[in-house]
Formats: structure tokens, C-alpha cells, sequence
């Protein structure tokens, strides 16, 4: 194994590793901005250049493999090769790159998105010098170019590190994107008649280091140091990638993915991003109601149970159909199950595998619902994709449907008969995050915090469990399901655990005994893979 | 340290002659007609300094838009955090523009840590003083009274006339 | 029942016409107060009410008037209703005793200006009720519920304790020397003779310093104290209530200028004046004159120390009022009794 | 009318000694025994003693009740009443009727008043300034002498705490 001493350390290689990732291991800070660990090797940016002993001139260190040298030739007795990040060539030739990176740069920081998390701005801070020696009108490219439906370019602010074009190369093997023109007037553009337009483009907003490539949903919106970031789970689809969410005074901004080799690696989808956009429009209620003929009342959460449990001595509720989601985490499976035996009847419940679309490569998964694997899991049964639902409700007086829109999500030929049976039903309890088409159809409906708004677990299809987290705080009279079920069973005078994820996890870690020595620590950053896996 | 107590005299440890020196003083003032500092405000006015920072006004560029890019650079530096700033999107060369830009003068503590911030000089603590009003919601200055405020008095919104290269705000 | 009306009817419009006096004067002396603590610091003071800022008094009582009266839930509310009573009625009580003038001789009937004429124990009398003022401080202090408040009052309640000693101990020469508890008697012995100023020089010092701690005036108005007790005693009051605080505190200070005056400034005599030659009417009527502008000078003297002087520390009040006024009233007791019993000094009535 | 009014005095000074007695709140309590002495005074003064009701009002209302409350204020009782056992509350009744009873009955067996004409100087100033320093001066040095005794004795005894 060759020996590498980069500055005062020493790390032992494999063959034909290069510096900048054993550097990256050894925690010494070279400056980069188009080497990506997931994406080949370019050598484009400079950024990365270091001093190695006996080469005539600077070095990238993305691109510089280490190999053995023979024992004879070993520099200074031992190593195979000897760099330097701190030395006089290296820190000029830092210097040099970033002042010609910048030659050509606008100083619009108070207007760029990327300012805040711009590698620009850190490295200049880090690495450049304080002033310009430019004195000439820079060259002006063309700036807000719609290169897809999502992303917009800015050919002056780009560096052309060539990440975003290696993306569409090599990740989502599209290639939409090339660089044209030449020397100082090159920039990225799509192939004509060709939009960047593949499903992961916003992630070639992501690993632009600067702020060159911005999605049109976030551009503009907030500066990011005003961003409080949660780290959490996407709901859209079974594979549940690693997310972060990105909230400013209560409204989520954004979605991003976190790194998590085992689930996403580095990327996620534009359908999950849009989430964002999706959670604006959901009609939200804030407050419990319970319709009459005389139409919708709603009350606060304390004075819902006393009324509730009224009705419920009135109508039967003691067999009803039971629709659960693959939407509730965990713990609120876990308070459906007890629920179920304390006041359903002991009612199994269907959790509907609702799906569309097909898998792909990377990571788009047909099953839309994230926590499918956790219903089996907890003993819930999963239908067959896209159940009639109507179906399900046969001969039945009442119903329980948790987290679904069942009218929205029926077929067409089933939408009728669906609402029909619905009407039908003496008693429909629905408790969803919004008030859906099915929650209008119900006698009662129990407003339940939406999936950003809720600490939880759940399991993705190939049994990795990841804890999402609360991005915002919601209404007090929302609750996570789970919270619901505690008030409902103190109400209907039972034992019942106490609200809160806390109390309800621990419920969940008596039904799943692979969590039974694990804390939530365990659990964070990026999740556990429970040993039983599926698929 | 250790403080030098000066030694008094038994007269002095009276406290006496310093208590009539005292009052001389201050009687001695009562006379003095002419020289009374009082500024009897409404009629007679205090001459600012140039640097006075008053209330703070958005200002006007050349093109008869307002000078903000929206960056938010104040609405982060405002200790009081009486600066809200709804960012937009514009055909204007400058990309972006305040959509909403509310000043909530009833926290404004005049420190001018805006003005000082703002990298495109929009925002500017002008000589004004007197914002009192009898509705604290009405002390939440809106975009387009922050802009009248920094235009000088015949240009009132309805009016509105470029600067000229010689108007300072 | 004609027997009442002769004595309750002149004593009626006497104590109409004092309390007028009086709660005027009060009003005036705060004006007094920011108009003479302007002039000390080069400023106008209060001018945009009224010609001069005349009726500033007003629109200060206005004010208070229109100003909420806030009740802390914290108080103790019967006490706390009644605190400021306490303050002003003993203040404006005193003014019964003092004699403010000669007398008027209406219709063959010769009325003294002076509310309780038959009163031969008046000093008594008037210290007495001075004693009972603190109780003003200490319930408002107490009922406020407040830490501030009851620090105040424990500050001025051992105050007034503390300097009550010097009061009576200066007094006690001017009632030997003239013989007599009664003011009338005093001012009468100073008739024709050196005003007690002059011959009670060591006690005049003493009850003059004693006074202003008495009345709670710079340099001794530690019941308050914005750096470190707020208010004092009065911090929880508004509207009128604190204005019935004000009030006993500037009566208060009235009181202890007609103290002041009576005792050893000679009350409504001047030298070589006779009030008698003047008439049966205008001699009354002048002395009553005289003694108030006596007052008015002593007012004046009570904001030319507050704006002169500043306050003393807790520590140095005490020392002063123990360890210097009260060893100086002895000796003064001493001397005085001394010079009358071996060198037959004093008025023999 | 002056008899009436000497009534009402001392139903106050009644309702003053009432409320020491029976007020929970000892602030409060020590207010009643002022307002109590206080009235006290004012019942010399209306019995022609005025220099007496005046000392009175000074030295007991004027001082010793003000140190007393001052006292209270600063130990902090004045937030809360002491708690009372019920013991302690059964006897203090039965002890109060009994005294109601004898004085009742003291006030039942008692002669109808005799009221003796005095002459003017009867409780003026004079008269008990000859009487203090001519007839009882030696019990008046005497229990100055004890006051003063008691007073250094309570100053060593307070160094001592101190200290």
C-alpha cells in the first residue's frame, strides 16, 4: 500500500487513490468545486490544485492517482509520494484559480440565491484575495435562461465545473446538457430543441457550487441563513428518500436531499421536491368537526371529545371498515392497532397500496405510499394495488378511513359507486392532515398534522427505518393520529398511553423486538436497516 | 486603589460651608434671563446634524424604480428585527425587488444598521422625527410610504417624476 | 343651640378659607417646584399653560384626575384605598392649631385668625398628628404588595422615627424659653424680642435639618429612590390616590414652613410693627399677610435645597439624625436650660 | 353632646381593641391597636387630661405602635397569619368569656356613678408637673431608671445576635 504524507500527515492508499479523497479522509480541506463523489473525475475547476513534491507544476488533487514507487525511489525514505496543500505554490495557485474563476463573476451576492451556501463565496473568504485587480467590463452571458421546467441558468455566475452536465450523463444517463462556446465565453446549454427535463433535474441545482442553476420554485423565496432545516423522510413513495426540509415561519420552502448511500445516495426526484409547492394547496382545517344535517361544526380539541363520544353512543362503530395508510408512521400504526382493540372490534385494516407510474432505474418507486413495508410490519394488511374501495365497504354501517383520499385516488369507472357507498354509511370517521373530497363525505372529521408537521418512524421498501421530524409547528389543534388516539381512549374512559412520539415509539419498539435495544439515536442521522428485510 | 480622602476641617465635616456654597451656586443661576437653554419646541426647532439618523425611507434610483434588490441584508442586520421584506421576481435588470417592504417603526430603534448594510444604498436614515401616530398599526410603513418618504415633498406617490442626476435624497 | 353657631360658624369659615389657602398653595408650590428647579438648571420651566404656565396646577390636577387608578391584584385593598388619606388629612389637620394671624374685629367681636383658638397645648397637638403622617407611608407602602413600596415605607417609617427625636428635643428649648405649649404663646414671646432664630440658633439648625428629613425632602428623601426602590413607597399608585400623596407631601411641607415660621421665625410678627395701629380689619389681615410670605420664603428655601443638594445614603441619614442631630439637641437642651436657670434668660409670661 | 361624642370615641377604641384581637392578618391587627390608642388619646382629651391624650397619641401611636408595625412589615409575617391550633383558639374564647363575664358583672355590682365637680386646673400642665417632679419624683427617677436599664440591657443582648 503506497504511503501518502499530505502536509504534516500520513495515510497509508490504496493503489490509485487519489489525493483529494485521501485528504478528504484525513480531514486536510482541499478547495474543489467540480469533483462529486458520485460523478466521474473532470479536472475541470483547478480549484483543487497542490503542491506534489518533484512534479514540475502544480497538481489536482481530484485527478492525481497515488501509486508505489519503487523502495529505492521512496521520497524522504518512506513515502510514495509527498503533497502539500499549504505550501507557497499551493496557496498561489488557490489564489490564482479563484481570482481568475471571479474575473468574469458579477458581484451580485445581495441577489443571488446561492449566496449563504455558495462555495464561492467561502473559498474567496478562505483562499482569494480581498480585491479585484480587474478593471475592465466583465463579459456579459446571458442570465435567466429557462433551460427546463424547473431550473433556470445563469451564465455569468457559472464556473463551468461541468457538474450538472456529467448528471445528465452519468446519473439519469439523459445528457440534456453540454457545454458550448469556448474559453470565457463558455457556458452550459441544452442541446437545441432539448430541455432539461428529465425527473431529477433540480438536483443539478444542488451540486451547482454556485448559484448558476437555481429551481424556479425556490428562486427568490428566502435567503437561506433565514432557513431552520429539519432533517426528515419523503412521503411521496416507498423508497423514502433522506430529506431535509427547509422552512421559513412555518411554510416549507424547500426539499433537499440529505446523503444516505443505503436509501437515496446523493438525489431525489423533482415529484418529491415538489412537495413544497403540494403542501401550499392542501385544504387544511385546523379544528375537529362533526356534521349534522344542518351542515359542518367545528370545535376545539378539547370540547370535540365529550361531543364525539356522544355520537358514538348513538351509531354502532363496533365493526367497521377500517382503511388505513401507508402515509401514518409507525406509532400511528401502533395506536390504530390498540385502538382497533379497544373500541373497533378488533377491526383489522386495510392499508391501500395505491400506485402509479412505474419503477425506475434510480429511485422512483411505482408504490406511492412510504411506509407500506411498516404496515406489514405491524400486522396490517396491505391490499392488492389500487383496491376498489367500494369493495371494501360492502355491508358495512360504518367506517374509519385514516390519511386516505379515497375519491381522489379512485379510478375514474369507480369514483361513483365509490361516493355512493360513502353516503351510504351510518357513521364515517375521517382523520386526515386535509380536508380531502372523502373528509367532505364524512360525519366526523379529526384533523391530523401532515406528515412534515409530525415526529414518526417509518420503514421503506427495502426495511430501512429512518425517524422523520417536525419542519413546522402545527396548529394546536392538529395532532399526529397517534395523539388523537390517546385523547379518544381517555375520553372513552380506557387506558391509554400518554400523547407524544415518545410514549407512542416505545409502543412500536414492544411490536417490532429488532427495536427493542435501539434508541432514537440509533436512529438519526440516517436510519437502520431492520435485519428482516423485504424484497 | 486606594483613594486620597483630602483631610477636612472640623468646619468642613459640617458639611456647612459646602452645603451654602451649593445653594449659592444654584441661586446664582436663577437670574440669568438671557442665557436659558430651553428649546421651546413646536416653534423653534433643533438644527440636525448632517449624519442625523432619523427615520429610516427607501430611495429611488435613476430609472424611477426603487433602488432595493430585496436582499434582505437589512431585515438580517436589524437588531430589532423590524424589517420585513417580501422578495419578487422583476424584468428589471437588477432580477429581483422588494414585493412587500414594511418597516415596523413602533421596533425601529434608529441605529442604522440598514443603511449601513445596504450594498445598492436604498435604504437611507433621513432628518424626520416626528412619527408619532395614535395607531401603532399605522406605524408598519408600507413600501410605498417608505418610497414617498425618500422622494422629496412634490414628488408624492400620484406625482411621481425621476431624479435628476443633482436630487440627493 | 346659638351658642354652637357663634363658635362653629367663624371656626367653619376660618377652616374653609385655610384649606383654600392651602391645597392653593399646594398646587402653586409644585408649579413653584419646576419653575425655580428650571430656573436653577438655564431652563423656563412649565410656560404653555397659562400665562407663565399659571395653570399648569390645573392641568396637572386634571391629569390625575383623568388618570386610571390602578388597584394591584397583589394589594391589600382596604389598606391600600386608605393609605393616601392617611398622608393628607394629618397634614392639612395641623394647619388648626397654627396661628396665622393677629385678629379681626367685626362688629364689636374680635375673631382670632387662627382655627382652634382656645387650644393652649397646640405644639403638643401639632406633633402629635405629625407622628400619626407616617402611618400614610408605611400602609401604602405595606398594602402595595410590592417589594419596592415596602422598602420605601421600612425607609421612611425609620426615618421619621429617627428624626422625630431631634424635632422634639429642638422644640423643647422654645417651649421653655417661652413657657408655654401654646403657639400663641410663642409667638407672642417673640413679640417685641429677638426671634427665637436668633437666640435657638443650635436648635433652629437642628429642627431645620430634622424637618426636611420629616417631610421626606431632598437631601433626605430616601422613601424614594429611582435607582433602586423605584417609587418607594408610592410606586404601585396612579390617578388620584397618587395625587393624594403629592398633595400630603407638598401640605407636609407647607405645615413644616408654618412650623418653621411660628416657632422661630416670629410667626405673623415683624419688628417694630404693631398690628393694632392698623385697624380692626387691616391689622389682621396684613399679619396674615406677613406669615404667609414668612411661608412662601420657607417653600422657596425647601426647592432651593432639593435642587441644590443631593440625596444622602441610607447609612449617612442615620448617622446623621443618631450620631449628630441627636447629641446636638442635647446640648442645646442643655445650654438653653442653663443659660435660664443661671443667668434668668427666657420670657417670663 | 360632648357625652355622645365621648361615646363614639369609645365604641372606636372598642372596635379598634376588637379587631387586635381578632384580625388574622398581624399588620392589620397592629393597625386596629393604633387606631385603638389613637382614640384612647382622643377619650383623655374629652376627660380634660389633653396633654395626657396627646402623649398618648405621640409616644404609644406616634412611636411605640410604628415601631411595632414597622417590625412586622420587616420580618415578613405580614403575608400570612400564624396558624392557630384549635386548642389555642377554644381557650382564648373561653378565656375572653370568662373576662367578659367578671367585667360584666364588676360593671353590675358597681356603684352608680358619683360625678365630682373638679376645678379648671384639674389635669392641666401644671398640676401634673408638680405632682411628677414634687410628690412622685423618686418613682418617676425610679422607673426612668428602669426604662434605661432595660434599654442598655436590650442593646447588649442585640450586639450579642449580632456578633
Amino acid at each position: 500500500m503506497p504511503l501518502l504524507k499530505i502536509d504534516d500527515q500520513e495515510i497509508e492508499v490504496k493503489a490509485g487513490e487519489t489525493v483529494l479523497s485521501a485528504a478528504l479522509r484525513c480531514g486536510i480541506a482541499i478547495p474543489y468545486y467540480c469533483y462529486h463523489p458520485a460523478l466521474s473525475i473532470a479536472g475541470q475547476c483547478r480549484m483543487c490544485l497542490v503542491e506534489v513534491k518533484g512534479a514540475p507544476k502544480p497538481l489536482t488533487a481530484c485527478s492525481t492517482a497515488v501509486t508505489s514507487l519503487p523502495p529505492d525511489k521512496k521520497m524522504d525514505g518512506k513515502y510514495d509520494m509527498v503533497v502539500s496543500t499549504k505550501s507557497e505554490i499551493a496557496r498561489k495557485a488557490q489564489r490564482s484559480v479563484l481570482e481568475f474563476l471571479l474575473l468574469n463573476h458579477p458581484l451580485d451576492c445581495p441577489i443571488c440565491d446561492q449566496a449563504g451556501e455558495c462555495q464561492l463565496q467561502e473559498y474567496s473568504y478562505t483562499y482569494g484575495n480581498s480585491s479585484s485587480r480587474f478593471d475592465f467590463e466583465k463579459i456579459h452571458g446571458p442570465k435567466r435562461v429557462e433551460i427546463g421546467a424547473h431550473v433556470v441558468y445563469d451564465s455569468e455566475r457559472c464556473i463551468k465545473c461541468t457538474r450538472c452536465i456529467r448528471f445528465c450523463e452519468e446519473i439519469t444517463k439523459t445528457g440534456e446538457l453540454t457545454l458550448v462556446e469556448r474559453g470565457a465565453h463558455a457556458r452550459v446549454d441544452t442541446f437545441p430543441g432539448r430541455k432539461l427535463d428529465n425527473p431529477y433535474s433540480v438536483c443539478t441545482v444542488d451540486i451547482c457550487p454556485v448559484g448558476a442553476l437555481t429551481s424556479k420554485e425556490f428562486r427568490f423565496k428566502e435567503r437561506v441563513w433565514f432557513l431552520q432545516s429539519a432533517n426528515s423522510v419523503c412521503p411521496e413513495c416507498s423508497r423514502g428518500c433522506s430529506v431535509r426540509y427547509d422552512t421559513y415561519k412555518g411554510d416549507v420552502l424547500r426539499l433537499v436531499p440529505r446523503e444516505n448511500p443505503e436509501v437515496n445516495g446523493f438525489w431525489m426526484c423533482d415529484y418529491g421536491r415538489l412537495l413544497s409547492e403540494r403542501i401550499k394547496e392542501l385544504p387544511r382545517r385546523d379544528r375537529p368537526g362533526i356534521r349534522t344535517e344542518k351542515g359542518w361544526t367545528f370545535y376545539t380539541f378539547e370540547a370535540f371529545w365529550p361531543i364525539f363520544m356522544e355520537k358514538l353512543k348513538k351509531e354502532d362503530l363496533s365493526s367497521p371498515a377500517a382503511i388505513v395508510s401507508g402515509r401514518m408512521t409507525l406509532e400511528e400504526m401502533a395506536a390504530y392497532k390498540l385502538l382497533a382493540g379497544k373500541a373497533l372490534g378488533g377491526a383489522a385494516g386495510v392499508a391501500l397500496n395505491v400506485a402509479s407510474g412505474q419503477d425506475d432505474s434510480l429511485l422512483i418507486r411505482r408504490e406511492r405510499r412510504p411506509n407500506l413495508y411498516g404496515a406489514r410490519m405491524m400486522g396490517i394488511g396491505v391490499s392488492e394495488e389500487n383496491p376498489d374501495v367500494a369493495a371494501l365497504l360492502k355491508n358495512k354501517r360504518s367506517a374509519l378511513i385514516i390519511r386516505e383520499d379515497v375519491v381522489k385516488d379512485a379510478a375514474e369507472s369507480q369514483k361513483a359507486a365509490l361516493v355512493k357507498a360513502l353516503q351510504g354509511l351510518g357513521l364515517l370517521i375521517v382523520a386526515d392532515d386535509a380536508f380531502t373530497a372523502t373528509a367532505e363525505l364524512a360525519h366526523v372529521y379529526i384533523p391530523l398534522t401532515a406528515w412534515h408537521e409530525m415526529e414518526g418512524t417509518t420503514v421503506n421498501f427495502k426495511g430501512h427505518l429512518q425517524k422523520t421530524a417536525r419542519a413546522v409547528m402545527p396548529p394546536r389543534n392538529r395532532k399526529p393520529f397517534h395523539d388523537a388516539v390517546s385523547a379518544w381512549l381517555a375520553a372513552a374512559g380506557g387506558q391509554a398511553p400518554e400523547a407524544g412520539f415518545a410514549a407512542w415509539f416505545a409502543e412500536v419498539k414492544k411490536a417490532v423486538p429488532e427495536l427493542a435495544d435501539k434508541s432514537l439515536r440509533d436512529l438519526l442521522p440516517r436510519g437502520i436497516k431492520l435485519k428482516e428485510a423485504a424484497p | 486603589m486606594k483613594l486620597q480622602r483630602p483631610k477636612l476641617t472640623w468646619w468642613e465635616r459640617t458639611y456647612f460651608p459646602a452645603i451654602l456654597q451649593g445653594l449659592a451656586i444654584t441661586f446664582r443661576h436663577i437670574p440669568r434671563i438671557k442665557k436659558r437653554v430651553t428649546l421651546e419646541y413646536p416653534e423653534v426647532r433643533w438644527e440636525l446634524p448632517k449624519k442625523y439618523r432619523g427615520a429610516p425611507v427607501l430611495l429611488t434610483g435613476l430609472d424611477g424604480h426603487e433602488k432595493c434588490t430585496s436582499c434582505k441584508l437589512c431585515q438580517f442586520i436589524c437588531p430589532p428585527r423590524a424589517i420585513n421584506i417580501v422578495a419578487g421576481e422583476t424584468d428589471l435588470a437588477k432580477e429581483k425587488f422588494p414585493r412587500e417592504f414594511t418597516i415596523d417603526m413602533g421596533l425601529c430603534i434608529f441605529c442604522g444598521y440598514c443603511q449601513e448594510v445596504c450594498p445598492v444604498e436604498a435604504i437611507w436614515l433621513k432628518d424626520e422625527y416626528e412619527l408619532a401616530d395614535y395607531d401603532r398599526t399605522r406605524l408598519i410603513y408600507t413600501k410605498e410610504e417608505l418610497l414617498a418618504r425618500g422622494r422629496k415633498p412634490p414628488y408624492l406617490p400620484g406625482k411621481e417624476k425621476p431624479l435628476t442626476e443633482g436630487d440627493k435624497p | 343651640m346659638n351658642a354652637w353657631l357663634a363658635i362653629l360658624l367663624p371656626a367653619a369659615i376660618k377652616i374653609v378659607v385655610i384649606l383654600a389657602i392651602v391645597l392653593t398653595g399646594v398646587a402653586y408650590t409644585t408649579l413653584a417646584e419646576r419653575k425655580v428647579s428650571a430656573w436653577m438648571q438655564d431652563r423656563k420651566g412649565p410656560n404653555r399653560v397659562g400665562p407663565f404656565g399659571l395653570l399648569q396646577p390645573v392641568a396637572d390636577g386634571m391629569k390625575f384626575f383623568f388618570k386610571e387608578d390602578i388597584t394591584p391584584r397583589q394589594a391589600y385593598k382596604p389598606v391600600y384605598l386608605l393609605a393616601p388619606l392617611c398622608t393628607l388629612v394629618p397634614a392639612l389637620v395641623t394647619f388648626s392649631v397654627i396661628p396665622f394671624g393677629t385678629e379681626i374685629t367685626v362688629a364689636g367681636k374680635s375673631y382670632p385668625l387662627w382655627i382652634a383658638p382656645g387650644m393652649d397645648l397646640g405644639l403638643l397637638f401639632l406633633l402629635s398628628i405629625s407622628s400619626l403622617a407616617i402611618y400614610g407611608i408605611i400602609l401604602g407602602g405595606w398594602s402595595s404588595g410590592n417589594k419596592y413600596s415596602i422598602f420605601g415605607a421600612l425607609r421612611g417609617a425609620s426615618q421619621v422615627v429617627s428624626y422625630e427625636l431631634g424635632v422634639g428635643l429642638s422644640l423643647l428649648t422654645v417651649v421653655i424659653w417661652s413657657g408655654s405649649f401654646g403657639l400663641q404663646d410663642i409667638v407672642n414671646a417673640q413679640k417685641g424680642h429677638p426671634w427665637f432664630f436668633l437666640t435657638h440658633f443650635l436648635g433652629f439648625i437642628v429642627f431645620l435639618v430634622a424637618i426636611f428629613a420629616e417631610t421626606n425632602r431632598l437631601p433626605f428623601d430616601l422613601p424614594e429612590g429611582e435607582s433602586e426602590i423605584v417609587g418607594g413607597y408610592h410606586t404601585e399608585y396612579s390617578g388620584l390616590r397618587f395625587a393624594m400623596f403629592f398633595m400630603g407631601e407638598y401640605a407636609n411641607m407647607i405645615t413644616a414652613s408654618a412650623l418653621l415660621v411660628t416657632l422661630f421665625f416670629g410667626g405673623w410678627n415683624l419688628p417694630f410693627v404693631d398690628w393694632a395701629k392698623f385697624g380692626p380689619i387691616w391689622g389682621g389681615v396684613l399679619s396674615a399677610a406677613v406669615f404667609f410670605t414668612k411661608i412662601a420664603f420657607f417653600l422657596f428655601f425647601f426647592i432651593w435645597v432639593r435642587w441644590t443638594l443631593p440625596r444622602f445614603r441610607y447609612d449617612q441619614l442615620m448617622n446623621i439624625g443618631w450620631k449628630r442631630l441627636f447629641p446636638l439637641a442635647l446640648a442645646n437642651l442643655l445650654l438653653m436650660t442653663t443659660l435660664m436657670v443661671f443667668f434668668g434668660f427666657g420670657v417670663k409670661q | 353632646m360632648m357625652l355622645w361624642i365621648f361615646f363614639a370615641v369609645a365604641f372606636v377604641a372598642f372596635l379598634g381593641a376588637l379587631g387586635l384581637v381578632f384580625h388574622s392578618n398581624p399588620m392589620v391587627a397592629g393597625l386596629c391597636m393604633a387606631v385603638a390608642m389613637v382614640a384612647q388619646g382622643c377619650l383623655y382629651m374629652l376627660l380634660h387630661v389633653p396633654f395626657l391624650g396627646f402623649f398618648q397619641i405621640i409616644i404609644y401611636a406616634g412611636a411605640v405602635m410604628v415601631m411595632a408595625v414597622f417590625i412586622i412589615m420587616a420580618h415578613g409575617m405580614a403575608e400570612q397569619g400564624q396558624e392557630v391550633s384549635l386548642t389555642q383558639t377554644v381557650a382564648t374564647y373561653v378565656a375572653a368569656v370568662l373576662f367578659l363575664v367578671q367585667a360584666l358583672r364588676a360593671v353590675w355590682n358597681a356603684a352608680p356613678p358619683a360625678f365630682t365637680e373638679v376645678d379648671r386646673a384639674f389635669g392641666s400642665l401644671q398640676q401634673f408637673g408638680n405632682l411628677l417632679v414634687e410628690h412622685y419624683a423618686v418613682p418617676f427617677e425610679l422607673a426612668s431608671l428602669v426604662l434605661l436599664t432595660a434599654m442598655v440591657g436590650a442593646v447588649v443582648m442585640a450586639r450579642r445576635i449580632w456578633e
